[in-house]
């Protein structure tokens, strides 16, 4: 079936259409994941005001851009973490036992 | 996206990307149910809402649909930047 | 299949039971979603008493009602933003770009 | 439910459903343990629960249960008013 | 097809696969509150520190046995209270109606 | 584990299970996002990390994953001593 594929094969239909349904997934995840921490650190919940303001607004893009810095922080970090223990993949940090 | 699939399975693709859209949506319907219910709702001598917690829901909700559409934008921005640079020779 | 369909096929009957099971997981999580907002707001997590007393009820019973308005809003108050943006399904509030 | 299914559906069915309600039941017991243990074990000079501790999630674990069985009910019947406003001809 | 079974039909392959993959599941959920309950309790969030000090290390150890207690405590409780409702599984505690 | 699976099902069971240990994994990674970025990053006069806040989200990653480390340990003697227990004849 990949007998013009390098190296491994090509993926098939089906594993193509859940890879973008994944990505979807993951997405919208991490969009929730953003909208909610950064609104914590950023927008009153008196509401007051039913328009962000300048301020609001200026945090809200600040928020978003270290949001972004943190997850690659954190990514690297836990490679470096599972190479110092001596290679193989994120172990120490599973399920343990 | 081209990703050489057969008409059948572009239909089948696009049904499940309707229904994780769905999903989606009705996750941030109760996000934004549960955090303005909670910034707003207060007073329980009543089991209709006050004028003032109608007002504060209306306030809510627009605020925290600007917000969502706001950090919907850098994100974009965000996932271009990453996927030009992946694209790029070093 | 679906000669005698008005307008748009019949559900199959797997797409009616998966339609069953999706309204039963909605319920679930509404059930959740009210229980844990309305502890939040009527029981005080002390527990120095274990039945619930007669405020207590009554704050729950209103806050419930209070919760189902919310809902009932909000959906309103959406599906009127998507409309003044210019109509089409919930423009704007999705994952953007 | 009549929806038209034949026998070996209605099993189907009845199987999916049955895991589903498993589900839900795990998801309240699960919160139920959390909120339970949060709102009441503070004491970690041992590691056993004290009396007071065990009183605590008693007590607890009794009233999350009859609040959720009053919620179910306010549910129930939120439901049973929407689907009859919804089958009313206006 | 379980002409040897005793009582109840084997399970089949994929019901034994779906078993499997339904423990880790809930394993994973499990350690995911177990982490998040005792950090709570055990480890202040400031991080000055990057290592567990002795204290901390205690208070996790104590946690997790307290948590695996009331784990087992709640269980028996629900059972009782099941019971005492006039038998049934889990009575009065589901989605009610 | 040995439940008598063929050869295909062995592999379809592994298939499954790194699927799950992803999973597993991207929620932890994300869980450590979201809580140390709460916990450190506290600062929007501009929009990239501090000298402070990327000392501290190393030592919030570092500590945390001690704590998941020392946390898995005491799950799994847990679980053995209820495997053992549920195999003792009483």
């Amino acid at each position: 079936m990949s007998f013009l594929g390098f190296g491994r094969p090509q993926p098939s239909s089906a594993e193509k259409i859940a890879a973008v349904e994944q990505e979807m997934k993951l997405m919208a995840e991490m969009h929730n994941r953003l909208t909610r921490v950064c609104a914590k650190k950023c927008v009153p919940n008196d509401y007051r005001e039913g328009d962000l303001n300048k301020g609001e607004s200026v945090c809200l893009d600040r928020c978003a851009a270290k949001f972004f810095d943190v997850h690659l922080k954190v990514s690297e970090l836990m490679q470096q973490e599972a190479q110092s223990r001596g290679g193989g993949g994120g172990g120490g940090f599973g399920m343990g036992g | 996206m081209d990703m050489g699939l057969s008409a059948a399975e572009q239909r089948e693709l696009e049904g499940r990307l309707q229904k994780r859209q769905m999903k989606d949506f009705m996750g941030l319907f109760s996000n934004l149910v549960d955090h303005c219910f909670v910034s707003c709702v207060d007073d329980f001598t009543s089991k209709s809402l006050s004028t003032r917690e109608t007002g504060c829901i209306q306030r809510c909700v627009q605020k925290q649909m600007a917000q969502s559409q706001r950090l919907s934008e850098r994100f974009a921005e965000h996932n271009t930047a990453m996927s030009q640079q992946a694209q790029q020779p070093r």
